[in-house]
């Protein structure tokens, strides 16, 4: 045995190697079969805040599914007459509920349809990095030496490129299109998980459950698929969802510098830049979306958290943890 | 440690090279400056005059063969915009970016180890959930948005700080807050996860049973070994920080690199730009340096080439490792 | 609040948040709005100066001047001038400048922006005598030689000066690079002394934070403020001779239909951009320059909004053949001016009303003048571009030659019969002139269509309580702190 | 490949099943100065058909590592590996895969050496995704899957449990199992048992020689409890810093062993012996095992070694076979001999034995 | 083995031998768990007297760790003491708030964790480690608590201890830190020393100093020693009484030779029955058939009915308590007597 103790900094993965010595024990409560198809859903129901926040992305993701064929062209509708109407005035219709836009379109539809917009700039940004950074990562600290060694250096690059003019010139080059965007996210997110799997992996490589498969001769591009990657995966889509959120704060830093999407498209982070100069005069503009941000981050994380724990077999059991208030006692045995 | 400096130093400057080899090819690519530098009128021999006078002609290996030949003078040309010196451009915006962002993770790290630490005492418990919540919501709040609603806020309607500016310490004081929240918000929930495994370590067993105080055993045993993954963040988020200010700085009108930047970005203002950049990478990869060198100070186990380990297994444990990024948030 | 009131600054000090920090403040280039707004007629003075009101030209260091021939011009310089480092102002200072901006390798920008291509000859007959003879006849050589800022033969003449000595009631104090910047009386000034010993500038491109400063008491005056940005009652209104407007490219379909062109016109709402968007400060426009320039057609209205005109003038160009589905591209530069954006936006919905197939898209200063300037970008189909264009100079022929004839440098279309109007003009004296260039408004809306006019803009100031100022059409590129006084 | 004629359970073909001369494995570590760490030196080894090898010393002395290089995880750097009189490191493609079948392996730690995220059924199965011909058709498999299980005990209908859901003897039995998957000849046992309750423990042991008895598999076992050891092995191998110091059967190592390293280990381990009404004295050895960075020369064992003599420190001391029996090999200047051994009177007990022998101290 | 006598313990009154220092009764822990509340350790009682060793016995699980962190009131978060005494000297520990507790850590209690390879923290040099009880309860200088870890490792029998206390852990072997340890554990000269597992990570040879370290140890001070471990053979050598727990019970108690002399529970009797020594070659040991119940499904009456060979219907339906048998020994069985009866253990 020559493996190094574990590190705090080590990251928990699945298997008994989590399990501080001593609790080992923890993971060995036998779920009956019949409960683990349902527990999923269930587990969620019993953590409140989980619940909530599954409850926000569903709606969030309804919206952004079938918001913009409901809202039709509302969304772009302008009203001169009718600009920067305060919100909750109720006179006006459900449209205007959150009031009105600096063109007096309705705020309402104009968040839904940046629903939409935002999540396919933010999801295929966050899912194009998480794929290749973490293929890749998984494959250079799977097989370390000096293919570990580039593709570190090539993160370093890429980590320390001011990614800002990585967007403007690329932007500039070849005009701010959506997929543009996208591109540029992906790009200069690549490293985050790189590095996180490629230190994962390097660590798993040398697991004896990896060693085992060595055994059998199967083939590095399977162990990978196999022992690696499930093992990473958790923690690599706990980094995406922070990552969801800094790639809508990138966007929105792009709108604020006038190369994030374009309008007539609109997407959050634009209606939040756009709207900062109404601070003082019509507050709205700005706030909402940037409360959908927020929202939607926190609900994020607060998900992934949870799912993170409630997939891994060693951790499971911390969900279902009953609070200290509502122990509900098994009378001790009278044995005397 | 020497041999670790110098290698550490050897392999990153040829990433050094590439970031600034790339932004010089980047920048080339957004157009021909002339017109922004050029009358209105000007002819078309003013414009290939002016082409030829700043070596835009030229395939771009040559430029760049050019380039660092002054470079190597120490020559890194002059601002079209200004006609200053682009080195001196530089060197004047980065102590400003250096002092806002050093203060800010300073803050940001002391906050979040504080909040972190208090939230992993009872993990799940309301201390915990609630600073998960508050930190999530700061790190997603739009920075420029954060800006202009802190100026509302306490320069204009409580007229406590000024708008923007340097000046007086007053003036940091929103700048500072707009930065901090991110990396703050980021930190707690680094700070947190590490020090909710710190604390089911069994060295913390073990210093509660030589008697150790509950704070004795938060503040010395879990928090110095948390201490680490914690570190390696800060170092990201400080890159960040030093990269990616331009927002803050144009909005308060701070004089920093990252404003500096995206003017010359802007202004196509190529030698201001390059040497920009070459300066922020090279203070990056000294931060770089400087994180693995307080990680080290932190963990003997990751000392390189310290005392020679005195026993077999010492000798595999005393390989230098990876930082590792701990992503462990609240549920 | 302690801190509000250091900030304060002394009744001597008068404190300016500008949009922009002046890249340099090289008198040549004090055409440039951000160099020109800190040191015309602060610094450095020209020799003859527009009165922004009156539209007529003053005496400044040239007392008087006369067209002796054609071609020349002699004026008649002051003899009690200094410059701020004791030189005296002589003829041939002002000589040595001409020449140093308009006829030299400097590429100076005000060169590009009043003078064509041709030199001017310069000679200085004795201390306080001057000529300058043009190689045609050039009826407002004096409103030209406006804009020349008067520097010291000690100024370099090879290269830019990024501080120059002036003439004017200040003299530039420091300059701390990206901070600030302060001007300080300037004792020896030939003329009146102005109220404040000191002015302070700054500079922040976000107006809301402009405004910000202003109302909590950090600045006494911030420039270029948008109507939302807060300023509120400290806000005043100025008509700052800009006016925007599309400027098409008449040579591509489907805009090389007039009768697009014209439902471009029709279709804009002005009245509705400049209530709603600019709150009725600007105004609707019908011609590239606004009343008080020389040219000025007071009888042009505005198109007036129609949608279904715009629609109807459409379908008769498809039923014409004319591929009214191109896309057309509405090109329109970042920050240009407050709410550009928005207008942008509003552009693109009611042309889009017409039945056009418009697109927009926002880009920066750089690629905004590939757009403008030629050579033009030419690969990208149709294009409105979003002009936003001032004329400083007072004079109708500064804006015509640029957009209006075949060549001009921002021009995209003309025809030869109007080069020919123009050409005429632009000799004329008088109200000869004033009518030759009605005439020509009138015939680019009627015949020509190369632009959609939208509004003459009203710049915002923002102005502290304690100081009174009355702006005026050039205080955004010529904010004289002599006007400036305190409130007692 | 299979040119040997019947196999036999003792051992003693002509040609063994695996042999290892010379076989010699360094590591480079990170640091300045010496950093090449000699895990394994010059071993010399060999087990025969349906044979259990044991395979015992201190913790870093390089078992794992032997083990390991037998299994190819590991590159040897001299030496040579012959199964079956062929070398496997020389083997690619096809040839390899079907070479990869007739060796395996357990690991010690039942809980690392299976991955959390499979189920049992999923790990056992896992190596015929790569040796595809083996049981070609699911249903194949499925009952080779049943069968396994059947013979390492486990119950056919646990199939779809995941690792954390059974007990450390059994997780071990699902090791074995998969280690059973491509019915190989040869099983390295890396500590298969340390991990074990004592009752789990025996339970494992049990299934092991029943395998064998079935199988004919042969066995390398590794351990360092020398009870276990003693109870399953035909021949020891005694390791001491990355080489072997002594070899012979496991009733000549136990009872009479020769090298004063293996006096010293036996005498260490505790015995559950409540017999006795004292605590018996005991070799208890002096300091820690030497760094392998900067072993001493000579003799590696002469730092601890209460015989040593200055001859040790400068010579290494060859391998020398047993008066009694050529077959027990040790190195050492000075082996216990069988004089030794009978100036200890009373019960030959082994522990009893080198009691007698203790340290000068 | 260093032959330096002098303790690094502060002067304290000498205990008499054979005194009776620890006394456990009825202790019961509760853990908290997804499948509701559990009991790890349940009803247990045993004695630690002064100078000797008391050995707990009992397979991994059985709550051997938990209950010693219980008496130590280091339990984790999810556990809870419920029941039951620990009365150590006199005082009784659980009657204490946390804050009182912290002045028993050390000078009255010391405990050596299962794990020697993780237990210290990797961040501080030994000596940091070793003399932080100083510190704590002495209130002693850095310079000072350095001079007492330095003692301490010569103590412990770690060769140049004055270069090496600037050490940190993972620069040591495991049998080394192993020492370090034990001498933080007995630093201020505790009366009661809990060995939990010490040896247990450790080879055959280092594992015979350790040990030898310990005896040393308590017969200097006569410290009461709790000695943890699932090994049979050293519990044989090394205690001088035991007490075999099997799921969270105690189920056997009494003087080491008399309990593996003649084993009266049969959990006992199995597991030395499972020893390998002594059982021919390729024959078949005696293993306990089944695996020990999981703690949420422990049935009602003996905890060991399941993998019972004499089970009753009475061992279904009540729990046996823990009885005296004979003079010095405890057995929970219903049938001890008849077990008696049985064939003797030839061990
Ligand atoms: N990958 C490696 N890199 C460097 N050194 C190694 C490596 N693997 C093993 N070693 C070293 O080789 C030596 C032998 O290790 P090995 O694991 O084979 O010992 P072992 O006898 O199996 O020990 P244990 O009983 O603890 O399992 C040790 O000193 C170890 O530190
Ligand atoms: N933190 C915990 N949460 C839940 N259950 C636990 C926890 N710690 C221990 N347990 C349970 O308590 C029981 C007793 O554990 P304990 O650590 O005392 O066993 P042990 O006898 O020391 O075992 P070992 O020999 O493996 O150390 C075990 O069955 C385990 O499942
Ligand atoms: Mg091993
Ligand atoms: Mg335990």
């Amino acid at each position: 045995m020559s493996k190094p103790p574990r590190n705090v900094n080590q990251l928990p993965t699945g298997g008994r190697a989590i399990a501080p010595p001593g609790t080992e024990a923890i993971a060995l409560p036998r779920p009956e079969q019949a409960d683990k198809k349902i527990s999923l859903f269930h587990l969620l129901l019993k953590d409140r805040f989980a619940t909530v926040a599954a409850l926000v992305l569903v709606f969030v993701g309804l919206t952004a599914l079938f918001g913009p064929t409901l809202m039709g062209d509302l969304a772009t509708r302008q009203d001169l007459s009718a600009t920067n109407r305060p919100p909750f005035s109720f006179g006006e219709g459900w449209a205007f509920i959150l009031g009105s836009d600096s063109l007096g379109r309705s705020m309402v539809a104009r968040l839904v349809v940046a629903t939409q917009t935002t999540l396919s700039v933010a999801l295929p940004a966050v899912g194009i990095s998480l794929v290749i950074g973490s293929l890749w990562g998984v494959w250079a600290g799977f097989h370390r030496g000096i293919r570990e060694t580039i593709s570190m250096r090539i993160a370093d690059v890429i980590m320390s490129f001011p990614s800002l003019l990585l967007a403007v010139v690329i932007l500039y080059v070849f005009s701010p299109s959506a997929a543009n965007i996208v591109l540029i996210l992906a790009v200069t997110r690549i490293p985050i998980y790189l590095r996180t799997a490629r230190a994962e992996s390097a660590e798993l490589q040398s697991r004896t459950f990896v060693d085992a498969a060595r055994t059998f001769g199967t083939k590095p591009n399977a162990i990978i698929r196999r022992h690696v990657i499930p093992v990473v995966l958790p923690t690599l889509l706990t980094l995406a969802t922070l990552e969801f959120c800094y790639v809508m704060l990138a966007e929105s830093s792009l709108s604020f510098l006038g190369i994030g999407i374009q309008p007539p498209d609109v997407s959050w982070g634009l209606m939040v830049a756009q709207g900062r100069q109404y601070l003082q005069t019509a507050w709205w503009l700005s706030f909402f979306p940037g409360l959908a941000i927020v929202l939607t981050t926190v609900a994020a994380n607060v998900l992934a958290a949870w799912l993170r724990i409630a997939t891994d077999p060693a951790q499971r059991w911390r969900l279902t943890l009953p609070r200290k208030r509502m122990i509900m006692r098994i009378p001790a045995k009278e044995v005397q | 440690m020497l041999t670790f400096l110098r290698r550490r130093i050897v392999s990153s400057a040829l990433p050094l090279l590439v970031v600034v080899l790339g932004v010089f090819a980047l920048a080339r690519l957004t157009g021909n400056p002339a017109s922004l530098y050029l009358p209105l009128n000007a002819t078309e021999q003013m414009r290939a005059d002016f082409t030829e006078k700043n070596g835009l002609d030229n395939p771009i290996w040559v430029q760049m063969a050019d380039y660092f030949g002054g470079v190597l003078r120490l020559d890194f040309g002059e601002s079209l915009r200004t006609g200053e010196s682009a080195a001196a451009m530089a060197l004047r915006a980065f102590p400003a970016t250096l002092q806002l962002a050093g203060t800010t993770m300073l803050l940001a790290v002391v906050l979040a180890v504080i909040v972190g630490s208090w939230a992993a005492l009872k993990p799940n418990g309301i201390a915990d959930r609630i600073s998960s919540f508050i930190s999530m919501a700061a790190a997603s709040v739009p920075d420029f948005w954060l800006a202009i609603m802190g100026i509302w806020v306490f320069a204009i309607s409580l007229g406590w700080l000024p708008t923007s500016g340097v000046g007086g310490p007053s003036a940091w004081v929103l700048p500072i807050l707009t930065l901090l929240l991110r990396p703050f918000g980021v930190l707690v929930q680094i700070v947190r996860g590490a020090m909710v495994s710190s604390l089911s370590e069994p060295y913390i067993k073990l210093a509660r049973s030589k008697g150790a105080s509950e704070f004795r055993v938060v503040t010395r045993h879990a928090l110095r070994n948390a201490a680490a993954p914690a570190l390696t963040v800060a170092g990201d988020l400080a890159v960040g920080l030093v990269n990616g200010a331009v927002v803050v700085e144009s909005i308060f009108g701070w004089p920093g690199i990252g404003k500096l930047m995206i003017d010359s970005i802007l202004q196509r203002d190529f030698a201001v730009l390059q040497a920009a950049v070459l300066l922020t990478a090279i203070s990056i990869f000294i931060l770089n340096i400087l994180i693995d060198l307080g990680y080290a100070g932190l963990d003997a186990r990751v000392r390189p080439a310290g005392k020679r380990p005195k026993s077999s297994k010492a000798a595999s444990v005393a390989e230098p490792k990876e930082r590792k990024v701990h992503v462990q948030t609240a549920s | 609040n302690s801190e509000s009131t250091d900030e304060a600054g002394s009744a001597d000090t008068i404190r300016i948040v500008l949009t922009q920090e002046p890249p340099t403040l090289e008198a040549c280039e004090a055409n440039l709005t951000s160099t020109g707004v800190v040191m015309r007629s602060n610094v450095t003075e020209p020799l003859v100066e527009r009165n922004p009101t009156t539209g007529d030209l003053d005496p400044l260091l040239a007392t008087s001047w006369e067209q002796t021939s054609d071609t020349e011009w002699t004026f008649t310089l002051r003899d009690d001038v200094t410059f701020s480092d004791g030189t005296p102002f002589n003829a041939e200072a002002a000589a040595f400048t001409i020449d140093r901006a308009v006829n030299s390798d400097l590429a100076c920008n005000v060169e590009g922006y009043v003078f064509g291509d041709d030199d001017l000859v310069v000679n200085a007959v004795d201390d306080t005598t001057l000529t300058v003879t043009t190689v045609s006849p050039d009826p407002i050589l004096p409103l030209r030689l406006s804009f020349i800022e008067i520097v010291p033969t000690s100024t370099d003449a090879a290269a830019k000066v990024r501080e120059p000595i002036g003439t004017g009631p200040y003299a530039i104090g420091q300059w701390e690079a990206g901070t600030k910047l302060t001007l300080e009386r300037n004792d020896d000034y030939w003329g009146d002394a102005p109220a404040y010993a000191t002015a302070e500038y700054q500079w922040r491109s976000e107006g809301t934070v402009r405004a910000a400063m202003i109302t909590s008491g950090e600045a006494d005056i911030a420039m270029g403020l948008g109507p939302d940005d807060g300023a509120g009652d400290l806000g005043l209104d100025y008509p700052n001779n800009e006016t925007v407007a599309l400027r098409m490219t008449a040579a591509i379909a489907p805009l090389n239909d007039i009768r697009v062109r014209e439902a471009v016109n029709y279709a804009i709402d002005k009245s509705g951009i400049t209530d709603s968007l600019y709150q009725g400060a600007h105004i609707a426009a019908a011609q590239l320059v606004p009343e008080g320039i020389v040219g000025h057609n007071a009888d042009l209205e505005p198109w007036e909004f129609d949608v279904e005109k715009a629609k109807s003038l459409v379908a008769e160009a498809k039923a014409d053949g004319v591929p009214v589905d191109e896309k057309i591209t509405i090109v329109a530069r970042n920050a240009q001016f407050p709410k550009v954006s928005e207008m942008s936006q509003v552009l693109q919905e009611q042309l889009t009303q017409a039945g056009l197939n418009v697109e927009l898209k926002m880009v920066d200063t750089t690629q905004h003048l590939q757009y403008q300037l030629r050579p033009f970008v030419d690969n990208e189909g149709a294009i409105a571009l979003l002009i936003q264009h001032g004329n400083q100079a007072g004079d109708a022929q500064f804006s015509a030659d640029q957009y209006m004839t075949t060549t001009g440098a921002q021009s995209v279309y003309g025809t030869e019969a109007f080069d020919a109007m123009l050409e005429a003009a632009s000799i004329k004296t008088g109200s000869e002139r004033q009518a030759a260039y009605e005439d020509i408004f009138e015939y680019q809306n009627d015949e020509i269509v190369q632009f959609a006019f939208i509004a003459h803009q009203t710049g915002v100031i923002g102005k502290a309580a304690n100081v009174y100022y009355t702006p005026n059409s050039s205080s955004g590129d010529e904010l004289r702190i002599a006007e400036i006084t305190p409130v007692a | 490949m299979s040119d040997i004629a019947a196999h036999t359970l003792t051992g003693d073909t002509a040609v063994p099943l695996l042999e290892v001369r010379g076989l010699t494995k360094n590591f480079h570590v990170p640091g300045r100065g010496n950093n090449v760490l000699c895990a394994l030196d010059k071993i010399d080894l060999h087990v025969g058909r349906g044979e259990t090898l044991g395979l015992v010393g201190e913790s870093g002395c390089g078992k794992s590592t032997l083990a390991r290089t037998l299994l190819m995880l590991e590159q040897p750097d001299e030496g040579t590996i012959r199964f079956e009189g062929s070398d496997p490191f020389g083997l690619k493609g096809k040839q390899l895969l079907a070479w990869r079948r007739r060796v395996q392996m357990v690991f010690q730690d039942p809980f690392a050496s299976l991955n959390a995220r499979m189920t049992a059924g999923e790990i056992i199965a896992e190596p015929w995704a790569t040796h595809t011909d083996l049981y070609p058709t699911k249903k194949a498999r499925a009952a080779r899957l049943q069968e396994l299980m059947e013979i390492v005990g486990l119950r056919p209908s646990d199939a779809g449990k995941s690792p954390q859901e059974f007990s450390g003897g059994q997780r071990q039995r699902i090791g074995i199992a998969r280690a059973l998957a491509l019915n190989p000849d040869v099983i390295v046992l890396d500590e298969p048992v340390s991990a074990l309750d004592l009752s789990v423990q025996a339970q494992v042991l049990n299934l092991l020689n029943d395998l064998q008895k079935r199988l004919g598999v042969a066995y390398i076992f590794i351990s360092h409890d020398l009870s276990v050891v003693r109870h399953v092995a035909d021949r020891v191998a005694v390791m001491y810093l990355g080489r072997i110091v002594e070899t012979g059967t496991t009733e000549q190592v136990f009872e009479r062993p020769r090298h004063p390293y293996t006096a010293a280990l036996m005498s260490a381990s505790p015995q559950l012996d409540v017999t006795g009404t004292a605590p018996r004295g005991r070799i208890v050895l002096e300091g820690e095992m030497p760094s392998p960075l900067d072993p001493p020369s000579g003799c590696r064992f002469r730092t601890r070694c209460w015989k040593a003599e200055e001859i040790c420190a400068t010579l290494a001391p060859p391998a020398a076979s047993s008066p009694d029996d050529p077959r027990h090999v040790a190195e050492c200047h000075f082996p216990i001999t069988a004089d030794d051994l009978k100036a200890a009177s009373g019960p030959v007990r082994s522990n009893d034995a080198v009691n007698l022998l203790a340290p000068r101290q | 083995m260093t032959t330096n006598t002098q303790t690094a313990t502060a002067p304290r009154d000498q205990l008499t031998e054979g005194e009776v220092l620890l006394t456990v009764s009825g202790l019961d822990v509760d853990i908290r768990t997804p499948k509701g509340v559990l009991r790890a350790v349940n009803n247990v009682s045993f004695e630690a007297r002064a100078g000797r060793t008391l050995a707990l016995l009992g397979e991994s699980g059985c709550g051997k760790s938990m209950t010693a962190k219980a008496v130590a009131g280091l339990l984790d978060p999810v556990a809870d003491v419920t029941g039951g005494t620990v009365v150590l000297n006199g005082t009784d520990l659980t009657a204490l708030t946390p804050k009182q507790r912290l002045k028993y850590a050390g000078p009255e209690l010391g405990i050596v964790f299962q794990d020697a390879l993780t237990a210290l923290n990797p961040v501080y040099t030994v000596g940091t480690q070793l003399g932080e009880a100083f510190r704590i309860h002495q209130g002693l200088s850095k310079k000072a608590a350095k001079v007492k870890a330095i003692e301490l490792m010569r103590h412990v029998g770690i060769p140049q201890p004055e270069s090496r206390v600037d050490s940190f852990p993972h620069q040591f072997s495991g049998g080394m830190r192993q020492r370090i340890l034990i001498a933080m554990a007995v630093s201020l000269g505790p009366r009661l020393l809990i060995a939990d597992e010490p040896t247990t990570a450790l080879d055959v040879t280092v594992q015979a100093q350790i040990m030898k370290l310990l005896r040393d140890l308590r017969t200097e001070s006569h410290m009461a020693v709790v000695l943890i471990t699932h090994d049979l053979a050293l519990v044989a050598e090394e205690a001088d009484t035991v007490a075999v727990m099997y799921a969270g019970n105690v189920v056997e108690t009494g003087p080491v030779r008399e309990v593996f002399g003649s084993p009266k529970h049969p959990y006992t009797r199995g597991l030395l029955d499972s020893v390998p020594a002594d059982v021919g070659r390729g024959a078949d040991l005696k293993s306990i058939a089944g695996s020990p119940p999981e703690l949420h499904r422990i049935p009602e009456g003996c905890v060991y009915q399941s993998r019972c060979p004499l089970v009753q219907d009475v061992c279904r339906a009540i729990r046996p308590a823990l009885e005296p048998e004979g003079t010095s020994r405890t057995v929970a069985c219903h049938f001890s007597a008849s077990s008696d009866t049985k064939e003797p253990n030839n061990v």
